[in-house]
């Protein structure tokens, strides 16, 4: 018992050892994580402070270089994005900066999911190389996550928790809203605009286009 | 559609190609790059040399072909126009959307035109590339000719031959938007950077495994089994209280020096505690333990743990 | 000019723009590398202004779980030796399952004790490796409780209270007699001895190495 009301006394305040927690961690923590800090005999922190500990923490951050942001990881302490252009002096290389089509490629599989090189291939009308293919999987964006029941067995690609916390996302949900579709009048209302499943949706869609781009 | 050289020495030199036609300037499809002002920056740094008006080539008598005015082609990059477009359904957004047409509503005899003229540019400029666009040339020539056959009245609910090719547009306009807004969104190593704190050294632990009495207990019957050594046939349960008895009185010797005999005894716990620790006692000096000491007769009997000799 | 002052007036405080520096730096920075982060046309702040700085944001740091710690290479943000403990656990590792040998040790110290190494060694017919008695001295379940006085004086070993706490057991009268041990019906058939699968902590899924709190 007197080990405990030592531990206790002695443990500094909720807020400091998460800051500590999140500012060593490199990389975003959940609140689970969070919780796996205390040892089950000096009293855990419920979920309900943590969170409070959290916005405390988000609301001392306010004036400050650094910020606390929620992605699908969990939480981070990142740098300020107004301080982003004098940090980023710290590096010789200028911030990567990613092609129209790796970055189509991606949005195609971020949207489209799970999808297959050649279902990517339909919609862009052009091949996509190997390479940025190999970029997004060694960034671990994107992943195989099966293989299409067709000739060939394509991979399936789907994108990661690596991708959504790169961008900043807690959910694919959060992804901008897609451009709407303007419904062609002229074509008439018979016209099945956007096939509502994605999986099965390009693939009909490679079915009833003339262009193959194979090869 | 006759074969149409490239003016090698005018891209050798690096200079501006312009179009000669009705477009005089000519913005690069919405999205290229972010914005209209910035759209020239990658392509042209630094004020390239300006030659204007030079004829980039010949189709059908007209010079009509050319790159987009604010298109700064260095002499060794010829493929930077061709990276402009995304590949034919952007160039075809491209077309459409530099004349303001109405994706819906294609004028495919215009746009087809245009977009042969590119076509074969980029056949001269590399051929491997245009494959792509020339299955998009063969879309479009169908669609053309089909537009150009009369269409039985009856057959009402026939498609639009342009149905097909506008939902692809679309369908691709949409993603390539997408892409754009994913650029936009801030990130990792551009807008923000992760931060890591140093962690005082010395704090790591390791988490010990939980164990269960089952898995002891199974491990003991193992070594019984492989090895049968426990053969006594004393009262086990006794032997095990004898044991713990031993450990204990031990336990009370460590570091103590000589301890009175008699503290080794709890009376409260009647005859068979006193028994026992009697029989640990004596286990223990049986095994050379430890040793009792009286300094003459009735004097108090100590008790020690050995130290050797 | 104009973009001059429009670069100062949305420049972010300095102290903002250090803090964010030195914590994605990951590392120590000089003076001369923070102030390299400051274009000359932008009014870069004197090596005054930048002390100035670094001493606000140590004062800042005070009664959070953060300190500014000036080290050989520079300035550094470090966490707080007295949220280390806790902070450290993010790297908490799991070593794998006890061996078999680990556990017929201790079943034969409880059973036979006290008892010395060579007499395990002799029941066993295999050496006890030094690493298990320390094991089981570390988690404080044996302990020495004398040595016998033979030559070489072996320690004694017993089980402790905690062995009795953490088995669940009042005393060692409790545990089964070996006649139970040795009856078929009495535990069972015989666990299935899982694989070892090390299991570490919050931060092994995300990939982040321990190297942080080294050095």
């Amino acid at each position: 018992m007197g080990t405990l009301t030592e531990a206790m006394s002695t443990r500094p305040p909720l807020k400091n050892i998460l800051e500590g927690a999140l500012l060593a961690a490199g990389g975003p923590l959940t609140l689970d994580g969070l919780a796996g800090l205390f040892a089950e005999e000096e009293a855990p922190p419920t979920r309900e402070a943590l969170s409070a500990a959290l916005a405390a923490l988000e609301a001392d951050y306010r004036d400050r270089g650094i910020e606390l942001a929620q992605v699908a990881g969990g939480f981070r302490i990142q740098v300020r994005q107004s301080c982003a252009p004098w940090v980023a002096r710290l590096w010789d290389e200028k911030p990567p900066r990613y092609s129209r089509a790796l970055l189509e490629t991606l949005a195609l599989i971020a949207y489209r999911q799970p999808i297959t090189r050649g279902e990517i291939e339909d919609i862009r009308g052009v091949a996509v190389s190997t390479n940025i293919i190999k970029t997004l999987l060694e960034r671990e964006w994107v992943r195989v996550v099966g293989h299409r029941d067709v000739p060939g067995r394509p991979a399936l690609y789907a994108s990661t928790r690596k991708f959504l916390d790169y961008f900043g996302l807690k959910s694919l949900n959060e992804l901008p809203t897609l451009a709407e579709i303007r419904d062609p009048e002229f074509l008439g209302d018979d016209l099945p605009l956007e096939p509502p499943a994605p999986v099965t949706g390009a693939l009909a869609e490679a079915g009833n286009s003339p262009t193959a781009t194979q090869g | 559609m006759s074969d149409r050289a490239l003016p090698a020495s005018a891209a050798a030199t690096g200079q501006t190609l312009s179009m000669a036609a009705d477009t005089a300037a000519i913005l690069p499809a919405q999205g290229l790059a972010t914005a209209g002002a910035t759209a020239a920056a990658p392509f042209a740094p630094a004020g390239p040399p300006q030659q204007r008006e030079m004829p980039f080539a010949i189709v059908q008598g007209q010079p009509l072909l050319t790159l987009p005015q604010d298109l700064y082609i260095p002499p060794d990059a010829l493929e930077i126009f061709l990276d402009t477009f995304e590949g034919p359904m952007d160039l075809l957004l491209y077309l459409i959307k530099r004349q303001n047409l109405d994706i819906l509503d294609i004028p495919i005899a215009q746009i087809t035109d245009q977009y042969m003229e590119y076509v074969e540019l980029m056949k001269d400029l590399r051929l491997e590339l245009a494959a792509e666009y020339l299955v998009m040339a063969a879309l479009l020539a169908e669609i053309k000719s089909r537009m150009l056959l009369p269409r039985p009245a009856e057959a009402e609910e026939e498609e639009d031959p342009r149905a097909d090719l506008v939902r692809r547009l679309q369908d691709y306009e949409r993603f390539k938007r997408a892409a754009q807004d994913l650029d936009a969104l801030p990130r990792l190593e551009r807008d923000h950077y992760l931060v890591q704190a140093l962690v005082p050294p010395g704090h790591r632990r390791l988490i010990p495994p939980e164990v269960d009495l089952r898995e002891v207990l199974l491990a003991l019957r193992d070594l019984l089994a492989r090895a049968d050594l426990f053969t006594s046939h004393k009262v086990e349960k006794e032997s095990l209280s004898l044991r713990e008895r031993m450990a204990i009185v031990l336990a009370k010797l460590q570091g103590m020096g000589f301890v009175p005999f008699v503290h080794l005894f709890e009376p409260h716990e009647g005859r068979a505690g006193l028994v026992v620790s009697f029989l640990a006692v004596l286990e223990l000096i049986k095994s050379a333990t430890i040793e009792l000491v009286q300094a003459e007769p009735f004097a108090p009997i100590h008790v020690r743990l050995r130290t050797g000799a």
